[in-house]
């Protein structure tokens, strides 16, 4: 009997102890975590903008820097008179420690303060002000880029002004254009004829334009070769300029006569429908040298497998990064991005590519060299870093001034 | 007159866009904005101006009974199933993408397989090239082969379970113990070293001239000596 | 729940009719493609419509007052421009919401590539020599753009500049090349997936 | 040799059909293999992990069915991440026909964690032109999102009413499937500061790099492995782990496929010299 009226106090005594625990927990937890309020209160006009921001800045509390501590955040309070009435204009989550006011008039004086706000109770920092937003008229954090734009653009006219002027620049001779030479030397040996394609390129493409210019230059030696030359098309307008470039070379090379527009047929504007329908032209007429110039899609697979299963010999050229990989595994040759570029400005300097080409080479020149005297001083910077700090410094400075914002 | 007015709006536009980037103060900071949105709608037209030319071609492939012309019926009854469907479901759900609508149910059932299944093709593609015409004919192509290879076994558990076998096969020699390279995994770490010091070097190469070529293009358009744009129209 | 069901077969039946041009092109796969490309285009006009015209435009108009609201018409007229390509006289005005949006998108392009390509590029590249890593990632950047500098002949020594070059380049499309393949492949097992799982209920 | 000529001959069906067998067969026996996750990933993971409750995460659906099975399983994975430390969530894309994958995930995961919209996430929907979308955004959002998906005014939603710009957003989250990413690191995140990071397909993710190395973006969950370890990471596995065996398989068959048509090609060479 005394066991079980003791085992029921005992009980009793666990449940209350239960219910208790939780708050002296609790309390002892809230008591651990002293009450203080943000300190070191900042206030400016933010740089850089179009006016109307304000940012504030304070030093975090002890509570806010500790996981679970059931501090809220900090309350935002603003008047335009220190004595006057605050408003709590927003609130900043745990671990900011910033605020922006982005709803402040233009040449208005405020004043602000900041509450912290913990699960017991407020503290409140010191009231700051005067001070009001503005608008700047340029963004300083931003001369970095203006100095970079204005170079490029700077160049990439001075060059096309000279190209159109008529002045000689130099491109080099790339490897790709000898081995256009040779499989068009290849086809024709083995009396199969040439296939040529644009992909799915569009005429607003830049690399269709470029590719035009190679075809152009296969289709002088096609017909000096009298070697078939078919080129089956995606788009209509595309279409078009081939004809146009084939026939014009033909007439270059003295032989109009053979040029037939039927060896450049419209085949359909679908992607995989176009690709059966080249690889069902490959098939039938096995070319002994293919083609693959301008943009491609998935589609390139496709047919450069085909391409290689009828043992042609293939070139391809494109800008379209996703493919150059499956291109270059398959092809016998293939004309890297901005290779095919320079290849038509050697073939034919039109002078906006070509000058466009020369302020591109002349930037790069200027961040080859950036990033050549930079990273030797950051070099040196960390190996004389007891003797020099110097020079340490300096790399980190010229590294800071490339910071974009 | 006709082709100046193009090319004044091309110049100003852009170098109006150009500016307001600099000049943080009114009225350029807001007339930032509003020519964005301006763009918005604009380019919200363009797209219905694919559709107008997409109905057109088809309809006259129809009239004039070119090869294929079925397949046109094909394609102009899912265009305007989906668009009666559509305006059908906006007008009784308030929205046209409430899930469980018809018009969802398109998409659930038919634009999902397709779109998704069109583009799974590859895979047998790429397969059938990696064993018919991937070859490393060139000192280059090797190269490329060789780091695709890598890539392909250590991006997946397939390089950890090869080095595990490996590793337990040698394991039977005698006085050899190899247990503790298990935890190294070396496909991975050689890929995520490929990824992250060669491929990020020459990918950044590469950028950086495709980024200048984009610039280079942009200010020909602005200045208007780039024109191929107004083509087509 | 019927309807799922028919759903799922219709699906499935797409796929199918899909994955057919493995064996050839034929007829059921030109037929799952036209209807691809109408039902797409067809959402997204929709799209358009419920997203943009509506919101932006048409509920813009209403709700705004006095001289914002006139000045919506801006865009509105521009846009219905686009249009006048098929009137044959009229045509040319078509160019200029061409324009506009053209010269917008250039000139975002040329700041948006300096400030958040060109400049944080460079500065990420700009590392102390003194690790291995860090001396490989220069060497092949500057290596990679030399590359792709036309104005100079490499003659000689030199031309083992580009070489450099080409090997860096070569294993950034190895790698790419190897992701693609991952990519494709995880697409397949997403329809397979679909295929066993929502239609054949095997897994 | 009339072997290594027969090889080279192969039919291309045949090889279909191997691939297809490669990929159905280890998804019905459902094999498990043991995911290694990577340092991008973990640095991903780590961006919202790090986030106080009650921070928003802006999502971005830059993708279609065509790259759903790769980014799907990521966007599901990072829905549960968020859901799971009350972190509320605003659903954007920029690709017309992957916005409902987005509205499907979003429906799915937040009825596992009880989540309700206009207070924990809103889905607000596409609108055409992206670059111009994510300057102005940065700007305010009303301008070009006054309502949301379902064409209720934004301002009705709590959680809402104090969203103006990317300085209430503590992370955006970009599932990409083509340029768009770049888009995000070039308008948004060097304009406005926005913190990052992307998940990719494979096909774009390695393009990204760069950003990765320059520190534009904070992390990176590359293609369908790159889902598989995210979901490692919130222990909650779903198609990226489901699919990694299989996936497997098919590497080392193209492995093997590649080393194979390489010798027959260098044994027939050799021979015709």
């Amino acid at each position: 009997m005394k066991l079980i009226k003791d085992q029921k106090n005992y009980l009793i005594i666990l449940v209350i102890g239960l219910l208790v625990f939780p708050f002296i927990v609790t309390s002892v937890q809230a008591e651990a975590i002293p009450i203080s309020a943000p300190s070191n209160l900042k206030a400016y006009d933010k740089p850089n903008d179009g006016g109307r921001n304000i940012v504030l800045r304070w030093d975090l509390v002890a509570a806010d820097t500790i996981l679970e501590s059931g501090f809220a955040g900090d309350e935002i309070y603003r008047s335009e008179d220190p004595n006057g009435q605050f408003e709590n204009i927003g609130f900043a989550l745990k671990g900011s420690g910033q605020y922006e006011d982005q709803s402040a008039t233009d040449g208005k004086k405020y004043y602000y303060y900041v509450k912290a706000v913990y699960a017991n109770g407020f503290a409140q920092s010191k009231v700051i002000g005067p001070i009001s937003s503005r608008a700047q008229w340029f963004n300083a954090a931003r001369l970095n880029v203006l100095i970079f734009t204005f170079l490029i653009c700077f160049l990439v006219i001075w060059y096309i002004e000279r190209a159109k002027k008529g002045q000689k620049l130099f491109v080099r001779r790339i490897a790709g254009l000898d081995a256009i030479d040779d499989a068009v030397g290849r086809a024709t040996e083995m009396g199969r004829p040439i296939l040529f394609s644009f992909g799915l390129s569009a005429i607003t493409d830049v690399v269709a334009i470029a590719a035009l210019s190679i075809l152009g230059k296969i289709a002088k030696k096609s017909a000096e070769y009298q070697t078939k030359l078919l080129v089956p098309n995606y788009d209509p307008i595309v279409m078009t300029a081939a004809q146009e470039t084939v026939k014009q070379s033909y007439i270059e090379a003295g032989r109009p006569d053979l040029y037939n527009e039927t060896n450049l047929p419209f085949l359909t504007s679908d992607q995989f429908g176009y690709a059966a329908g080249v690889d069902g032209i490959m098939l039938r007429e096995k070319p002994g040298a293919v083609f693959w110039q301008g943009y491609f899609y998935a589609e390139s697979l496709i047919m450069s497998e085909t391409g290689h299963s009828i043992g042609a010999i293939q070139i391809a050229g494109t800008t379209a990064i996703t493919q150059l990989p499956f291109f270059i595994a398959s092809c016998d040759y293939t004309l890297i991005g901005e290779e095919m570029f320079a290849a038509s400005c050697y073939l034919k300097p039109e002078p906006q590519m070509l000058g466009s080409l020369k302020g591109e080479d002349t930037s790069k020149a200027i961040i080859l060299a950036i990033l050549i005297i930079i990273v030797i001083v950051g070099t040196l910077g960390v190996l004389l870093l007891k003797p020099l700090p110097l020079i340490n410094n300096t790399f980190e400075l010229l590294q800071k001034w490339f910071t974009a914002q | 007159m006709r082709n100046q007015i193009p090319l004044i709006i091309v110049f100003a536009t852009g170098l109006i866009i150009i500016i307001t980037f600099f000049i943080p103060h009114e009225p350029f900071g807001s007339l930032e904005q509003r020519f964005l949105i301006w763009y918005s709608i604009v380019a919200g037209f363009t797209m219905l101006l694919g559709l107008d030319s997409l109905t057109r071609y088809h309809l006259v492939r129809i009239r004039d009974k070119m090869s294929g012309w079925g397949f046109s019926i094909v394609l102009l009854f899912g265009l305007f199933l989906t668009l009666g469907l559509g305006f059908y479901t906006w007008a009784k759900y308030q929205s046209p993408f409430t899930l469980g609508s018809p018009f969802m149910y398109l998409y659930t059932y038919v634009i999902i397989p397709l779109q998704a299944t069109m583009f799974a093709l590859l895979a047998f593609f790429i397969a059938s090239a990696a064993y018919r015409a991937f070859r490393a004919r060139t000192s280059e192509a090797t190269l490329l082969l060789i780091a695709a290879v890598l890539i392909m076994l250590g991006r997946v558990p397939l390089g950890g379970w090869l080095e595990k076998q490996v590793i337990d096969l040698l394991d039977f020699i005698p006085g050899v113990h190899l247990t503790a390279l298990k935890s190294l995994s070396i496909f991975a770490l050689i890929n995520d070293w490929i990824m992250d010091i060669p491929q990020t070097a020459a990918k950044r190469g590469i950028y950086i001239g495709i980024v200048l070529g984009g610039i280079a293009m942009s200010i020909r358009i602005i200045l208007g000596i780039e024109r191929s744009y107004t083509s087509g129209s | 729940m019927i309807w799922n069901i028919i759903g799922t077969w219709i699906a499935a039946g797409l796929t199918i009719a899909i994955f057919s041009f493995l064996y050839k092109d034929n007829p059921l796969y030109k037929f799952a493609e036209h209807l691809y490309v109408g039902v797409s285009a067809g959402f997204g006009v929709i799209y358009v419509w419920a997203f943009d015209l509506k919101p932006m435009l048409i509920d813009r108009f209403i709700s705004e007052h006095g001289i914002e609201r006139w000045i919506l018409l801006i865009p509105a007229i521009l846009g219905i421009l686009m249009f006048s390509r098929w009137i044959g006289k009229f045509g040319y005005l078509s160019r200029l919401p061409i324009s506009f949006t053209v010269g917008i998108g250039a000139g975002l392009g040329i700041t948006a590539s300096v400030q958040g390509f060109l400049l944080p590029q460079i500065q990420g590249t700009l590392l102390p020599l003194t690790t291995i890593n860090n001396i490989i990632l220069v060497i092949g950047v500057i290596t990679t753009i030399l590359y792709f500098y036309f104005s100079h002949e490499f003659k000689g020594k030199t031309q083992y500049i580009l070489r450099v070059g080409v090997v860096f380049i070569m294993v950034s499309f190895g790698a790419s090349f190897g992701y693609t393949v991952m990519a494709r492949i995880s697409l397949l097992i997403g329809r397979v997936f679909f295929l066993l799982s929502d239609w054949l209920h095997i897994i | 040799m009339k072997f290594w000529e027969k090889l080279g001959e192969l039919d291309r069906r045949i090889i279909f059909t191997i691939i297809g067998l490669a990929v159905i067969i280890p998804l019905v026996l459902k094999i498990t293999m043991p995911i290694r996750v990577s340092e991008t990933v973990r640095n991903a993971y780590h961006s919202i992990e790090h986030l106080p409750a009650g921070s928003i995460v802006m999502i971005s659906i830059d993708y279609d069915a065509s790259s759903g099975p790769e980014l799907q399983p990521m966007l599901i994975a990072v829905l549960r991440h968020c859901f799971k430390k009350d972190i509320k969530v605003i659903l954007l894309g920029h690709w017309a026909l992957g916005l409902p994958l987005g509205e499907i995930a979003l429906n799915r995961v937040a009825a596992e964690y009880n989540k309700k919209y206009g207070e924990d996430y809103v889905n607000l929907g596409y609108r055409p032109g992206y670059s111009a979308l994510m300057v102005g955004i940065g700007r305010e959002f009303r301008d070009f999102f006054a309502a949301d998906y379902r064409r209720v005014p934004i301002d009705s939603f709590p959680f809402m009413r104090k969203v103006h710009n990317y300085d209430q957003i503590s992370l955006l989250v970009g599932l990409e499937a083509g340029a768009t990413g770049d888009a995000w690191v070039q308008f948004a995140g060097a304009r406005f500061g926005l913190k990052m990071f992307l998940g990719a397909t494979g096909v774009t993710a390695p393009d990204l790099y760069p950003y990765l190395q320059a520190g534009q973006i904070t992390g990176l969950i590359a293609g369908l492995q790159g889902a598989a370890e995210y979901e490692t990471l919130i222990k909650e596995a779903g198609t990226g782990t489901l699919g990694m065996p299989t996936q497997s398989v098919v590497h080392g068959l193209i492995i093997i496929f590649i080393i194979l048509g390489n010798a027959s090609y260098f044994v027939l060479r050799k021979k015709k010299k």
